[in-house]
């Protein structure tokens, strides 16, 4: 998988994965692929969002701290 | 009317003595016993040196004489006579006055008709003198000027007088004692117009000096008319109209002291003051000095106290103004500089505020900013979950639906396979390894191979029929 | 002080004038003047109740004269 | 301050001014010019009253004096 | 049967069959080969399916493990 | 500051301030401007002050001492 | 940061950030940049908050000194 992709263009995919599978638009032999496909852009999201989960959380923990030190 | 001398033989002639010896007779016959009548004196005709007195009787109507006749009161009935007459009217008999009189009527040759009184009723002619009075009354009323001198007004001091009196009277005597004697020191200035003061000829005698008076009338401030130490008889005249309308009409207020007990006369009626006694006329007008120099020294005192008063109320006044100003203008500063300081704190107050409620905006927005990117991921992976579910439930779907077009076609190519025709019973039959069709005609005797569901049986062919 | 003023009238001026200044109706500015009125209404009625008028006295004897002449 | 002026124009002008101090209805900036003027005026009162109670006070005492001379 | 055939081949091929047989154009001898033909695509699909379907399952249960030891 | 500013003035100008800071119609950034500008118009008010103060209490003795010299 | 940015540009700002967030109208992908670019701005506004406090409250303890010193 491309590095480049961003957290919008792997959802987007994962979209229009399930939506084929949805309407049997491809094939049994392709299935695995797909899913497989899927799979992977399921765990970047995933870790994407964990990592944008703690970043932000470091953050405001920051913030929360200054806030106290200040104070 | 002529007479005729050579008539006068033939004629009855009497004496003159004859005749009136002839009346005498007659009157002394028709006229015993003496008679009451009634009649004015015109003339009183008293005789000091014999003690006699012959009044001129008359009757008057409207003006006019009516009856005349003249009279005789002996010294001895004169002396009786007056004697009650004045105890009774308190005026003697005297020219003018009606009288009730008891009377001979006697005729004699030397005098004449004359009638001699013997008795004269005091209490008609104070009926009469009663009657005079009341009608003098009436007449000042119904002329509209009984009140008139009163209504002059009394000046405040009666300093100047003029005095109407008798300078040997002893009313006289006792005012300018009692004025000049006073223990105040007023000065009074008094100046006596000699008049009678009693009997007829004072109301003339009065009225002259009255107008005698008028000419200076500017010198005066009252006209006094004064009388006293004397006898009470003879004050009639004070009833007389002529007096009495010259004092009612007199433009300088008139003060009586005619001093006597009985009926108020009428002069003393209009005058401006009556009082009875000329002591208590000088007590009168010193009186009024007195209430004079008690106003002006009540006024005295009162300028004293009330200039004092005045003085202190306005320094009273100015020294609080000053002190208020004084105040004031301090306590204005002092409020200037607690408003000045309450705006420094006001600004310490304001900033403080103003710095907290931006905190709180501020926090709102860390707030926000701690809750919402936790609620956008959380959605995410909501939605991540969601797709992985769809993915789980879609896959199944579709395996499924293969599953089932593959069960589908292996159905259909069950129900077409042959061998299941052979179970129902059906045969194949084959020449030479070939299943015959429609159009298979072989040679009678030829070898045909039919197939069953279990076996093959084998044959030979022997006709061919159509259906 | 005219002449021709009346000690009827000049009480009454002091008696008004008294009675002004009880009133406080009288300011400070005319207090001197209408206490120096009063001063000389106070004498002129004073000497009045006192006083020889000579006046008087003159045109009296020239009354005098004349009413001996009458008599 | 002009001469004219009378003593009961004084004080009303006095108690204009004071009660304008009073009621704060004149600022900071006006507040001298008027002490000054009030002082004026106070200094104008004070010596008419004490010019008036002697002038008053030596009026009634030579009514008081002569008074005894009469009596 | 050749290796490299696809599921959809084989689809493709049976529905073939399937039609042919149903036209009943051809012969009873070569129906038997067709259904036997039929047969072995049948047989290769449904094993082809399972193979997909177990693979696919177990890259999903994969993803469910890994969720929940994510979270 | 201009020296032609009058105490009301000044005090009317604070005013302002104080309002508006209470109106929050002031922002954060300009409040120190604004607070600045207050001290000083409180320093000119205070120093205005204390020099009418000075003044007016300096008339108020004059009237104190010629009142005791008068009495 | 630029320096030039003033208080109320920076809460304009943390507004429009704040709002995004809320309104979900940011991806994940750009959330951590959005969420530090709100800490700065915040840590910005409390520092600005806090040095006009700071300086305002020097202006006026400077003010309450002198008056100390002028009572």
């Amino acid at each position: 998988m491309s590095k480049t992709i961003t957290y919008a263009e792997a959802i987007e995919e994962l979209e229009t994965i399930v939506s084929e599978i949805e309407n049997a638009s491809i094939g049994v032999d392709e299935l695995s692929e797909k899913v497989k496909r899927a799979a992977e852009l399921i765990k970047f999201c995933r870790s994407k969002l964990t990592a944008t989960e703690r970043e932000v959380g470091s953050i405001l923990k920051n913030l929360e701290t200054e806030a106290l030190e200040v104070e | 009317m002529q007479t005729d001398p050579s008539n006068v033989v033939q004629k009855q002639v009497f004496s003159l003595s004859e005749i009136t010896e002839s009346i005498a007779r007659m009157f002394a016959k028709y006229y015993a016993s003496p008679y009451w009548i009634r009649a004015e004196i015109s003339k009183l005709n008293f005789y000091p040196a014999s003690g006699h007195c012959f009044p001129d009787l008359v009757e008057k109507q409207d003006g006019k004489v009516k009856s005349q006749v003249r009279s005789i009161i002996w010294r001895d009935d004169l002396f009786r006579i007056s004697q009650k007459f004045e105890e009774v009217t308190r005026e003697p008999l005297h020219e003018g006055i009606a009288i009730m009189f008891q009377a001979y009527v006697k005729f004699t040759s030397e005098h004449g008709l004359s009638l001699h009184i013997i008795d004269i009723e005091p209490l008609y002619t104070l009926g009469e003198m009663a009657r005079a009075k009341l009608e003098t009354i009436g007449l000042l009323k119904k002329e509209g000027i009984f009140q008139h001198n009163k209504q002059v007004g009394l000046p405040l001091l009666l300093k100047r007088v003029a005095i109407i009196s008798a300078e040997t009277s002893k009313g006289y005597n006792d005012l300018l004692v009692t004025l000049n004697r006073n223990p105040y020191g007023y000065h009074f200035i008094t100046k006596l117009f000699p008049a009678l003061l009693q009997g007829d000829a004072a109301v003339e005698s009065i009225r002259k000096q009255l107008i005698k008076i008028k000419e200076v009338i500017g010198q005066f401030d009252a006209v006094l008319i004064i009388r006293g130490g004397g006898d009470e008889v003879g004050l009639a005249c004070y009833d007389h109209y002529d007096l009495a309308r010259e004092v009612a009409l007199f433009p300088l207020p008139v003060i009586t002291g005619i001093g006597h007990s009985t009926n108020e006369t009428v002069v003393e009626m209009v005058a401006c003051i009556n009082k009875i006694t000329p002591t208590d006329v000088a007590h009168f007008m010193i009186a009024g000095f007195r209430s004079f120099e008690d106003r002006v020294q009540i006024s005295t005192q009162k300028l004293f106290a009330e200039v004092e008063k005045t003085i202190e109320w306005q320094t009273a006044v100015f020294n609080n103004l000053v002190t208020g100003f004084q105040q004031s203008g301090r306590s204005f500063v002092k409020n200037e500089h607690e408003t000045l300081e309450q705006i420094g704190l006001d600004i310490r107050e304001s900033v403080g505020v103003a710095v907290f409620n931006h905190r709180i905006a501020l926090s709102r927005f860390e707030t926000a900013l701690m809750v919402h990117p936790g609620q956008l991921l959380g959605n995410c992976r909501m939605l991540l979950h969601s797709q992985v579910k769809m993915l789980g439930f879609h896959k199944t779907h579709f395996i499924n639906g293969h599953s089932g077009a593959l069960d589908g076609l292996g159905e259909k190519v069950q129900l077409l396979d042959p061998v299941n025709v052979l179970k129902r019973g059906f045969t194949i039959t084959r020449y030479k390894g070939k299943a015959i069709t429609f159009g298979f005609d072989p040679e009678p005797g030829a070898i045909i191979e039919t197939e069953t569901v279990n076996e093959k049986l084998s044959s030979v062919f022997a006709e061919k029929k159509p259906k």
